[in-house]
């Protein structure tokens, strides 16, 4: 067990994977000798060759289109794409190659390819570098969508996702990359264990579900909640495609609420699908409609407005109302934001 | 305004220059005039190239009355799928009339561990590569999605997006290069394809890796009903060189250059030299599939001009002078093609559409259980109808 | 009034759409002296000339990014993408520059830029020529999104899309492209009327929404129930992004009942938005979840298969069901299915 | 394996080579050896191209010292952008340093009817095109998310997506042969963009249309990390002949020979002469943006090497041997650029942070229910910290 920032124990576990398994190859732009804008590949061009960790032209179709190649050959790419913003010049080779193969072939031709994608806002960063283009590829049927949210996950979900049969994205939380936690380089037994949602706090109350960047967020709004006397359970999706309904259905059924938290835009989110689906499933138990917490139908701002874009604490909380039945965000409702301010974390609260 | 000066793509008469040009590596030319290579004249006559004729010096008559076979065979598979389309019982088919030569001469150059990509009109290659005839025409019946397995035959099932196979060719010619294989990679492309960001992509990546990775564009002078001319303004050989990859442009009417060139090219792939990119300038004789209607946008008598190129009849008179097309040839040529013919048309007759439930097949390599249950839900559905008349066919 | 098929209809439109702004240029691949693969730009180039109806090279990026240039210049530009699951190689240039411009230039610059899409299955064809892409863009913040699903609306709204100051895709329902119906040539006063649902059965007892090549399939639907005693209101949904929910809410208010039906895959799908709305709008009067009735996630299969994959009359009616809370489609369910066969159009009508 | 032939890109002695070239028309090439072209040596001696030279026959001393101005303005610019991100006053900054003659160069020589389409490194480029210097520090401040009117000054605010505006100029281009104007659109893109397949593509498209289009690449030898010699094989310049677009190689370090290369390509594109391509050899002297740490991936010699290159070094030295370059002049120039930084920074200083609601401003130019219900529900949300202690902000 060993302390690591989630962008350390990404490096570990592609390192393992590296290790393991020599059809694995990274594929990227400035992955080798700069090891990533984001140095999730620190050293490893230099531990394993640059035929191994491969610094590729400035072309997002060509790198996933070299991946399904590779994958003809028996390789086991893996994909980096530098930002969120950037994956769309390679959306073709993805949905209409990557994700149909199997099905194309009547499971022939594997894919065993994964997508590094750094995604998410709160870096105040300048435009296309902090989407959350999540939705697009959960649309997509024959790719699996992942993403974690702290270091532990992030090291065992990246190897589970390499060593994954299926055509997996794999969103990391980009401003999660600094958060320190334990490790464990242990690998659990059930191969698809990183496609099932995490119970990471337990309550009474409503469901909040998050994933990604804000799970961290939605378990500072649980604290806070608990303030007010509100007990909410936190599910970590992990999973996007497929989403583990099962577990938020059992959630939903012990708390007849559900939240859910998420950066991309509302309309078509995963909120959207989790909603109904939970509607679907959980009818006769759900005391409210279910209550989606999300970035606005609007491009990502400028990083100047991202306070105002991004679900924080306060928004979470405003939903968690709302799910309760308080809804507090009308005009009418007053005055509860003084005590909410003062259970943040400052680093969440609003300005 | 936007005239699109076409220039000459028109092979005749082009054939000798390459004559004066100096030794084996000059094959693959850097940038430069492009001049067309012909080994075997529209009439049949066999034309001196010292350079490419390096290439080919092993081949005798047989060889030519072998490749003389896989055109027709090819056509007549190509002519017997049209027939069927036109029955009702497959509902497309593009038709490669015409370009028999461009395909068989590269195809038959490749080793069982190659791997080809092809776009979506390369029944020839498929044919050359082993693919079963009654595979061939699954996604035309639209049984399936695809026909075959890959990897039983070295070659990917068609891809149906403008140029995305060239680079999944190139990608595997990188795994070729890391396996330490001299297996090469091919990609079959058409010219309309090269306006494809992909394809230009490809370009630089082989190039940029020296991938063993050879890319056929067969120019059949039309993307549907766009002419080359609107695609490439400067001939499409030309093209590769400026990103590092030398090129040829040889009669893709002439099953002798093609195989040249594509010697050439494979020989160099194997040995490290690289990428090669061939451009096979041949005639899309027929429509661009069995729903289109080309007297839309070409002349009767562009189509002629062609029609007296035609790479197969070229062949016959040459094979003919040289008195090796005697009757006992003619008839096992004729029983060939007569037997593929048969196989097309029994085995596309064969073809069933599959189990109902099997539209959820193989999406995933790995359980799902959201697909499960749709799944699930669909078996439910269908059985709700079993009671009342035996619909749904659930098995 | 003269009668029209839906493609001519479409037709019409765009040579009304030339004739009275010089500004309106048509590009895509064979849309010239071929008239597009479906004949839809038929003889406009022979009139207006191959400086406003272009043949563009075979690049879908190409096609977007110079109509952005052009939009730049002062344009109206009207692309064609050949049929749905070519639009991926232009999906970067769509949802990058196009979608987002005049948000990040402050409304300086415009994008009145139309992109017709031939869209959706059931005519038997191969891979990449049946998909229904547009919950992509409409999960696309900056783009409209809309579909027709008859030829008086296929008319109307080609010319509304083409005259609106945003961009927008204009599904156009391929297997639809051949039905007949009325066509009046004038344009409605409300320049955004081709965003407003449009109720075409009145109905009380639920609320069934389509769009597009499911409208008639709906109303057939609509018909067949009727027999069963079941009063269902039709809404063709005409916009997908935004989706004008005020309409659906106030249908739902009068049946508390939804039922959506879509071609696309499930999962994030229209219908996800759509009842996720529905349900934080309208939580107290729904009866029943609303029910999806979709495409499942797989990708669009072989054409022998596509009458599986398609939602038709049957499979609609089984979602009726559901909604009414007889849940016909469960194991134990049996014997309605003669009843409704016999109400069925043959078309539409499961072989 | 996959060694990258690094082929020398290196301006030094190539300068000379341009001069036995005949005419005119020869000045844009067809495929064919790239010879670099230089008229500025790094001495600051003036060197003899008799064909580029005849382009630039008309500026005098006066004009250099004007483009000198410019690129030393520029680089106090981006010398004061650097600072304020040191001090936390912006976000990020991607300096130009080093490429001050290939875009004050090229920019010069547009007319205010032109419409420049840019990366994020055109700093020079927008002081040349009249940009407030408020407004270009808008974006890497966070405050917009681009920084000023395009209409206003004849170019668009940056594109962030590699490669992406070379189309969007070329479909300019094709609007202003459609107003029979002849403005001209101008694509600036770096040696990393030749890679993406819009690039490739908006050669396609302008050779197609023979759109009225300049496609400027600053050759600055990286690509964030990696090495020209990734993405490229052969000089860049080679790249375009083969789409039919003629170019260019010049040395991007030297403001004369890009004006003059520029000044070819714009007269081509004004007359119908249709796209043309030039690649500016230069140096990015600097990191990729303020956030980079080019220690990790290259030497501190090759960054010497270049040095002894600077572009306005090598203008100071002609300029001063040519005794234009006196103790007013040089105060001049020190004045606008002191004057300059002052805008720069004061402008930057200025910059608020928008009304919150704004994030829902200019999504769409005609109304959109439900992003207005959206706003509503926001408008509440942030009225309902009012009571409580005036968080929010909303106006
Ligand atoms: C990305 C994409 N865009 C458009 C199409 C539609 N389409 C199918 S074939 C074709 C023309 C292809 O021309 P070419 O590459 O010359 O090949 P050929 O048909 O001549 O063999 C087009 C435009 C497609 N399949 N994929
Ligand atoms: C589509 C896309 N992929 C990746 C990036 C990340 N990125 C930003 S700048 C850059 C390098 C660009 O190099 P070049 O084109 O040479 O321009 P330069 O930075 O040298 O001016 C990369 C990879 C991007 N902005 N867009
Ligand atoms: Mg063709
Ligand atoms: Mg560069």
């Amino acid at each position: 067990m060993t302390t690591l920032t989630l962008s350390k124990a990404i490096n570990t576990g592609l390192h393992h994977a590296l290790a393991d398994d020599d059809r694995v190859l990274l594929l990227g732009e400035d992955i080798g000798r700069l090891g990533g804008v984001f140095r999730v590949t620190d050293g490893l061009q230099a531990e394993f060759g640059a035929d191994r960790v491969i610094d590729m032209p400035l072309a997002e179709s060509a790198i996933i289109g070299a991946a399904v190649g590779l994958a003809f050959r028996g390789f086991r790419p893996v994909c980096e794409i530098q930002f969120d913003g950037f994956i769309y010049p390679g959306f073709d080779q993805i949905v209409a190659q990557l994700a149909k193969l199997h099905y194309r072939t009547r499971g022939a031709v594997r894919m065993p390819v994964t997508i590094r994608v750094p995604y998410g806002g709160g870096i105040g960063a300048v435009e296309h570098h902090s989407e959350s283009p999540e939705a697009y590829f959960a649309h997509t049927a024959g790719l699996r969508v992942v993403t974690c949210s702290d270091p532990q996950d992030a090291h065992t979900m990246i190897r589970q996702a390499i060593a994954c049969d299926d055509p997996v994205l794999f969103f990391e939380p980009k401003r999660r990359y600094w958060t320190k936690g334990e490790v464990l380089e242990d690998l659990p037994t059930d191969p698809l264990a990183f496609t099932h949602a995490r119970t990471v706090r337990s309550g009474r109350d409503a469901t909040l579900v998050a994933y990604g960047p804000l799970v961290q967020t939605a378990l500072d709004a649980a604290v806070a909640a608990a303030d007010e006397g509100v007990d909410l359970e936190v599910i970590d999706l992990r999973s996007l495609a497929p989403i583990d309904v099962d577990a938020v259905v059992a959630s939903v059924e012990k708390t007849g609420r559900l939240v859910v938290a998420h950066e991309a835009q509302r309309s078509g989110g995963i909120g959207a699908e989790l909603a109904a689906t939970i509607t679907e499933r959980c009818f006769d138990v759900l005391e409210e409609a279910p209550v989606r917490v999300t970035g606005f139908d609007t491009p990502y701002p400028a990083s100047a407005l991202e306070d105002h874009f991004l679900p924080d604490l306060d928004r979470i909380l405003d939903g968690v109302d709302r799910a309760m039945g308080r809804r507090s965000s009308m005009p009418s409702s007053t005055g509860r934001a003084e005590a909410r301010t003062a259970a943040t974390t400052g680093e969440e609260g609003r300005r | 305004m936007e005239t699109h000066t076409q220039f000459p793509q028109d092979p005749d008469g082009a054939g000798g220059d390459a004559r004066d040009r100096s030794p084996e590596d000059q094959a693959v030319r850097g940038p430069g005039p492009s001049d067309l290579v012909q080994l075997i004249d529209p009439d049949g006559h066999r034309r001196e190239d010292a350079l490419y004729d390096l290439f080919v010096a092993d081949l005798g008559l047989d060889d030519l009355l072998g490749l003389y076979e896989d055109m027709v065979v090819s056509r007549r598979i190509d002519t017997e799928a049209t027939a069927l389309q036109r029955q009702g019982e497959i509902g497309l088919w593009p038709p490669l009339l015409g370009q028999e030569a461009a395909q068989v001469g590269s195809a038959r150059v490749l080793r069982r561990d190659d791997f080809v990509f092809t776009s979506y009109r390369e029944q020839a290659v498929a044919y050359c590569r082993g693919v079963e005839l009654d595979q061939l025409m699954a996604m035309w019946r639209g049984t399936a999605l695809s026909g075959w397995d890959p990897f039983a035959v070295g070659m990917a099932t068609p891809a149906v997006i403008i140029g995305a196979q060239t680079l999944h060719a190139t990608g595997y010619a990188m795994g070729c290069q890391r396996d330490s294989s001299d297996a090469v990679a091919v990609a079959y492309f058409g010219d309309g394809a090269t306006s494809q960001g992909d394809v230009n992509e490809a370009l630089v990546l082989a190039a940029s890796f020296r991938a063993p990775v050879v890319f056929v564009c067969q120019n059949n002078q039309y993307a549907i009903s766009e002419p080359v001319g609107l695609q490439a303004q400067r001939p499409i050989a030309e093209r590769a060189p400026g990103f590092g990859v030398p090129s040829m442009r040889v009669d893709g009417n002439d099953v002798l250059a093609v195989t040249a060139a594509m010697r050439i090219a494979v020989d160099r792939a194997r040995s490290g030299g690289g990428p090669t990119f061939i451009e096979a300038v041949t005639y899309r004789m027929g429509p661009h599939t069995t729903s289109d209607d080309p007297t839309r946008y070409r002349d009767e008598a562009e189509v002629a001009s062609w029609r007296a190129k035609d790479p197969i009849v070229r062949v016959e008179r040459l094979l003919d002078a040289a008195g090796v097309l005697d009757e006992s040839a003619r008839a096992r040529v004729a029983r060939v093609a007569d037997d593929a013919a048969a196989r097309v048309r029994a085995g596309c007759l064969a073809l069933q559409a599959p189990d109902p439930l099997s539209v959820f097949d193989e999406v995933y390599a790995t359980p799902h259980p959201v697909l499960e249950r749709q799944r699930d839900e669909y078996r439910s559905y269908l059985e709700s109808f079993d009671g009342a008349d035996g619909m749904g066919g659930v098995r």
